[in-house]
């Protein structure tokens, strides 16, 4: 499936173990990345209908989603985004080192990975105080909303939440799974039993950065 | 009502779109018969000719299978073809009203119809209206999604909140029919249907005028008070609110907070409605009536006075 | 690492054409951009390129059942 | 697990016309290992299947006695046996526990889940853990759902349209929504293992024009599975978040279209019609050619028609919303896309019938479900495309027309394929042969009490009885009762067989490894099937479903 391992010195072997019901090493290995890939299906559908609701409402409400976008933080999505291709680039890195067996280095850059995406919930987290700041929270029943005299505003910003919230859901479990992950990898004799996990891992994870390199220009660009 | 045999098996129709509708749905039935009735009747042949045991022919042959794939395939599609084109044709028809067409605005909340006729007059629940002639009825909601559906005329259309939709007919037959909610919109979804009354020309100028007036208000006002939630609390429906009972207010003495005691006349109900905080009553607790200015309309208004003066003799108000 | 580069340059250009707005239609272009960056991520980065064809198929089927849901439901909302 | 095979298995394995002995007690699936743990834990498919059984059997009864509730009500016009917010509840279950409940996991869970890796010759589903799993989070949605039940109900009908459900409801509409949007999951979990499963472990030599049209269906209702189900889970979060948070993005109030939430719905509610009704066509492809002992007509046409009707069937939710404020390009789009899904159906029913032409018939009680399934179907089938028709549409929109039409695809097809597929594996799954007069009878019951209790809601429906109606005009109330009153033998002929069933599992005759002689990769190994399905690796036959009797192929001779 993947190159062979050519390394220079191949650190450890690298391998899988069989399930009891597979024929074959390959395949195991294609069943679960094509496994991977029908479920990445599935959350590409989940986010296809938000990013249709987004259309709908931009072709209901021209005028109101682009007052409601002005007030989105431009540059900290900007930074965002170069957060995360970089938790993408960390992430590649990590599959090539673990073809090539060299286990230490695979565990820094999965840890890399790990606090690149810490940092971009923390952007975000600070994008949510600041927005709460600016009285831009409207589902917030207490608070005052900043736009209230255009109501059409209040449903972009409310999407906008949901959107990033299930964005952030997705990250937070990425998180959370990557860094069990880290754990076992970092133990002695992981790559030759399950390197497998970590190429499939690394689909979902881009697939995380994949569905934010949609978001950020959907929400923030096109409707400035 | 027009009475109907118990077993009426074919609606009433009463536009010449109604019976083009009729003209599709006999067709394409015969079209469905001649697609299924040959597969039971080969079923049931095939089972018992073919039976384990029965001796029978059972040699194939080959050549024919792709050539019968694809003719029980295609031949069936293209017949119903045809039906789409033709349904298609009447429904496009019924989009576009002619110009000349007499507007009516139906307002739909829950549980009740409103329609308010050209010349001012409106109605709650029922509908006159004129035949041979276009009529355009310009649909909306005030809540939820309800549908206007008047079977009699094959033609039905969503109340959007918020949105105007439209349905226009040119009704041929005299006669009253029924009038159908037909988007479930809550609890009393089943209670919203009401009488659709086709009447000549003539007829319908002749009701305009006075014959609007002996419409029985009860009905109506009792909708309203229903709809607009006064019995909720005035019907002590919802628990722990004190509202006094409404029935036989009308005429009786009131005595008020500040010692004043005054006949309640209809001036002083309809004043009450609108503003309830003014001349309280004598050891009433704290005031929880919300204002109905600007939510009621003053043909409603009327109506909801005129039912609340018929509430003497019933105490639960004329049960339709 | 050239892969990072190119999606990173790729961002660069859509946050400047947000930036500037250089003419009404941007929109049309931006989301130009982002098509090339998802399809660079997919079939590069996530070397979908490299796989077998019944997984490059499942990776199609999404967008082409997206772009199913969009073109329907606006076949209603543009002619309204 | 004990070891796969004794030694008198292999001899078997040798000697394909052998039928493999019964194996004795100890070595099948069912008697391996009785503990709590190891049905509760287990990750055998076979045994997740009775999981699955027992759950939906538990839902089908919830959602009928709903539906014997709805019935009541309707036999009085003016609604003096139930209050409306009653009956409003009433429907309001029947149509969710039906729905997501018990229909949609019916065929594939149980079924799907114990002959998939039998029938394509594996040991066991792809991903054994996600196939449990997909049980727990089915019983956790499940949950949630008799929760809102059990705490008042809920009155918005399965469709849960907004604004209705989001802001003017106030009974238990949020626990309702979070149990379906779990449940959402089991079935992409269930449909995701199918596809990954049928793809990568068939057994040497099962090439795809090998695989039963069983394995057929069910691919294509996994690929419905994965595509259409992430979107109502979308829908129904906005719908949650639109509740609790008051997101306002269906609040007509704020500029939000409640008409959007009825496109995202139906994007995935009119293929989830197909998610039960493919693994129908499946059952029955299997069932026919095995009673009339020959090869399925145009195999490969039917193969194609499943794929086919899993992909068309995107393209025509819009029929629903003809009169909900849809553009009418729109309309006219969605209602000639929807005349284009009735033909692959219409090749199914054609080729039974061609199937069971010149075949040699044993009318048991698998039989009997599937002709009654093929005539329902059929009519089913094409009062769907009365609804398409725009101007009849117009008409008979919500009416009991549509709730006829519904019925006749739903309980006439698929839960007669559903008792059909029950009793034609029943000795395969549980090593014992039911009763056959029993059966009988409990089809010709479900097949009267069927049809004296939809038919009539067919005339009730042009006539213009809307749907969802407590209380009705006077003058329909004949048929009502005519209609109630078959729902009292629909509901008799649906517990003979939960009877004679359970009482075959101790009494009934010990089952041999097929008997019905008929082909197929699950009747090659022992009933019930040891933990890991085949003796040794199971031998491919060249041609699926190779009777003795061959019907017209295209081009392949005969043996």
């Amino acid at each position: 499936m993947s190159a062979e391992f050519i390394g220079a010195n191949p650190a450890e072997p690298v391998g899988v173990t069989r399930a009891g019901h597979f024929a074959t090493d390959a395949q195991q290995r294609h069943a679960a990345t094509f496994g991977m890939w029908a479920w990445l299906l599935t959350e590409l559908l989940l986010f296809a209908g938000l990013f249709l609701t987004a259309l709908i409402l931009r072709l209901l409400h021209p005028e109101a989603v682009q007052a409601a976008a002005g007030h989105l933080k431009f540059w900290i999505g900007a930074a965002n985004t170069v957060v995360l291709l970089c938790s993408s680039l960390t992430m590649s890195a990590a599959i090539e080192l673990s073809r090539l067996g060299w286990q230490r280095m695979m565990v820094g850059c999965l840890l890399a990975t790990a606090s690149l995406g810490a940092l971009f919930l923390m952007l975000k987290g600070y994008e949510y105080h600041a927005d709460y700041e600016e009285q831009m929270m409207p589902f917030l029943a207490r608070r005052p909303y900043a736009l209230a005299e255009q109501p059409a505003t209040r449903l972009f910003v409310n999407l906008y939440y949901v959107a990033t919230a299930l964005h952030a859901l997705h990250l937070f479990t990425g998180i959370a799974i990557l860094l069990g992950l880290t754990w076992k990898a970092s133990r002695p004799g992981f790559l030759q039993r399950h390197q497998n996990w970590i190429e499939v891992y690394g689909l979902y994870w881009h697939f995380i950065d994949l569905i934010w390199i949609i978001a950020f220009p959907v929400l923030y660009v096109v409707n400035r | 009502m027009k009475a109907e045999s118990a077993l009426a098996l074919w609606p009433p129709a009463a536009s010449a779109a109604a019976v083009e509708t009729d003209h599709i749905i006999l067709g394409f039935t015969v079209l469905t018969l001649l697609l299924t009735v040959p597969v039971f009747l080969a079923i049931t042949y095939f089972a018992l000719r073919y039976r384990q045991g029965e001796e029978a022919d059972r040699s194939t042959d080959e050549r024919r299978s792709v050539l019968i794939e694809i003719s029980w395939m295609l031949i069936p599609y293209v017949l119903t073809l045809f039906f789409f084109g033709w349904g298609a044709k009447l429904f496009i028809a019924s989009r576009h009203p002619p110009p000349d067409a007499m507007v009516v605005e139906a307002v739909g909340r829950q549980w009740m119809w409103k329609f308010q006729h050209p010349t001012g007059q409106s109605e709650i629940n029922d509908l006159h209206l004129p035949i041979d002639q276009p009529v355009r009825i310009r649909i909306t909601s005030q809540d939820v999604i309800h549908a206007l559906y008047l079977p009699a005329l094959r033609l039905q259309i969503a109340a959007l909140p918020d949105r105007t939709t439209e349905i226009w007919f040119k009704a041929d037959r005299t006669g009253t029919y029924r009038l159908y909610c037909s988007e479930y919109c809550g609890t009393d979804h089943s209670v919203m249907d009401g009488n659709l009354t086709l009447m000549t020309q003539a007829e319908y100028q002749d009701w305009l005028t006075h014959g609007h007036a002996q419409q029985s208000n009860v009905a109506a006002g009792r909708a309203l008070y229903e709809s607009y939630g006064c019995a909720g609390c005035h019907d002590g429906a919802v628990a722990g609110v004190k509202a006094p009972g409404l029935a036989g207010l009308y005429g009786r003495a009131v005595h008020l907070a500040d010692g004043r005691t005054i006949t309640a006349d209809a001036d002083y109900i309809r004043a009450k409605i609108l503003n309830p905080n003014e001349n309280r009553l004598a050891g009433g607790g704290k005031q929880v009536m919300p204002s109905f200015r600007g939510v009621i309309r003053p043909d409603d208004l009327d109506r909801l006075v005129g039912y609340l003066k018929a509430t003497d003799r019933v105490a639960e108000g004329a049960q339709r | 690492m050239r892969t990072f580069l190119a999606l990173l340059a790729l961002l660069a250009v859509n946050v400047a054409l947000g930036a500037t707005r250089p003419f009404e239609q941007v929109w049309l272009v931006e989301l130009g951009v982002v098509a090339v960056m998802a399809a660079i991520i997919v079939l590069v980065s996530m070397e979908v390129r490299r796989e077998p064809p019944l997984v490059r198929l499942f990776a199609g089927v999404g967008f082409f059942w997206a772009a199913i849901l969009f073109g329907m439901t606006l076949t209603d909302y543009l002619a309204r | 697990m004990s070891s796969a095979g004794t030694l008198h298995g292999d001899a078997a394995a040798r000697d394909p016309h052998i039928p493999p002995p019964t194996l004795d007690r100890p070595d099948d699936y069912l008697h391996a290992q009785s503990t709590l743990r190891s049905w509760f834990l287990t990750t055998d498919h076979k045994r997740i299947a009775l999981l699955y059984l027992a759950s939906i059997t538990a839902f089908f009864v919830i959602g009928a006695v709903a539906a014997g509730f709805v019935r009541l009500a309707l036999v009085v016009p003016d609604g003096a046996i139930m209050t409306n917010d009653t009956y409003n509840k009433a429907f309001t279950i029947h149509g969710v526990v039906m729905v997501w409940f018990f229909l949609i996991p019916s065929i594939p869970a149980t079924f799907g889940n114990f002959l998939i890796p039998l029938m394509i010759g594996a040991k066991d589903l792809a991903f054994p853990k996600l196939n449990l799993t997909s049980w727990y989070v089915f019983m956790t949605g499940a949950l949630f759902t008799l929760v809102a039940v059990v705490l008042g109900g809920v009155d918005t009908g399965w469709t849960f349209y907004a604004p209705l459900s989001t802001a003017f409801s106030n009974t238990w509409v949020l626990p309702a929504l979070i149990g379906v949007t779990i449940v959402g999951f089991s079935s992409i979990l269930t449909g995701l293992n199918f596809v990954v499963t049928i793809h990568t472990m068939r057994a040497p030599g099962m090439t795809w024009f090998r695989l039963p049209i069983f394995v057929w269906t069910h691919y294509a209702t996994s690929l419905i599975f994965l595509l259409a189900t992430p979107v109502i889970t979308l829908a129904l979060i906005l719908l949650i978040a639109e509740r609790a948070f008051h997101v306002g993005v269906f609040d007509p109030a704020y500029g939000g279209d409640p008409v959007l939430f009825q496109h995202l719905f139906w994007f995935y509610s009119h293929p989830a019609v197909y998610i039960m009704v493919l693994p129908g066509m499946g059952v029955i492809s299997e069932i026919v050619p095995a009673f009339a002992q020959k090869k399925l007509f145009g195999y490969r046409f039917v193969a194609y028609a499943a794929i086919g009707l899993a992909s068309v069937t995107f393209f025509v939710w819009g029929h629903h919303m003809f009169v909900n404020g849809q553009s009418d390009l729109a309309s006219l789009a969605f209602s000639a896309l929807s005349f284009a899904v009735a033909v692959p159906s219409a090749v199914k029913v054609y080729n039974w019938t061609a199937t069971i032409h010149k075949g040699s018939l044993r009318l048991d009680t698998p039989m009997l479900y599937a002709m009654g399934y093929i005539g329902l179907f059929v009519l089913g089938g094409l009062t769907g495309l009365y609804l398409a028709t725009l101007a009849i549409n117009q008409h008979i929109h919500a009416t009991y027309f549509v709730v006829a039409h519904f019925h006749y695809i739903m309980v006439g097809g698929t839960v007669l394929a559903f008792l059909g597929g029950l009793h034609f594996w029943w000795p395969k799954i549980t090593g014992r042969m039911y009763s056959e007069p029993w059966g009988r009878i409990s089809a010709l019951f479900i097949f009267i009490g069927f049809n004296v209790t939809f038919f009539p809601q067919f005339i009730l429906g042009y006539l213009g009885m809307p749907r969802r109606y407590a209380t009705y005009p006077p003058e329909f109330q004949l048929l009502n009762v005519l209609s109630s009153a078959g729902s009292t033998i629909l509901a008799a002929g649906y517990l003979f067989p939960m009877v004679y069933l359970v009482h075959s599992l101790w009494f009934g005759r010990r089952a041999p490894g097929n008997p019905w002689d008929a082909k197929g990769l699950e009747w090659e190994t022992a009933s019930p099937p040891p933990p890991h399905n085949f003796a040794g690796v199971p031998r491919v036959p060249k041609v699926p479903y190779d009777y003795p009797i061959q019907a017209q192929e295209t081009g392949r001779q005969h043996t």
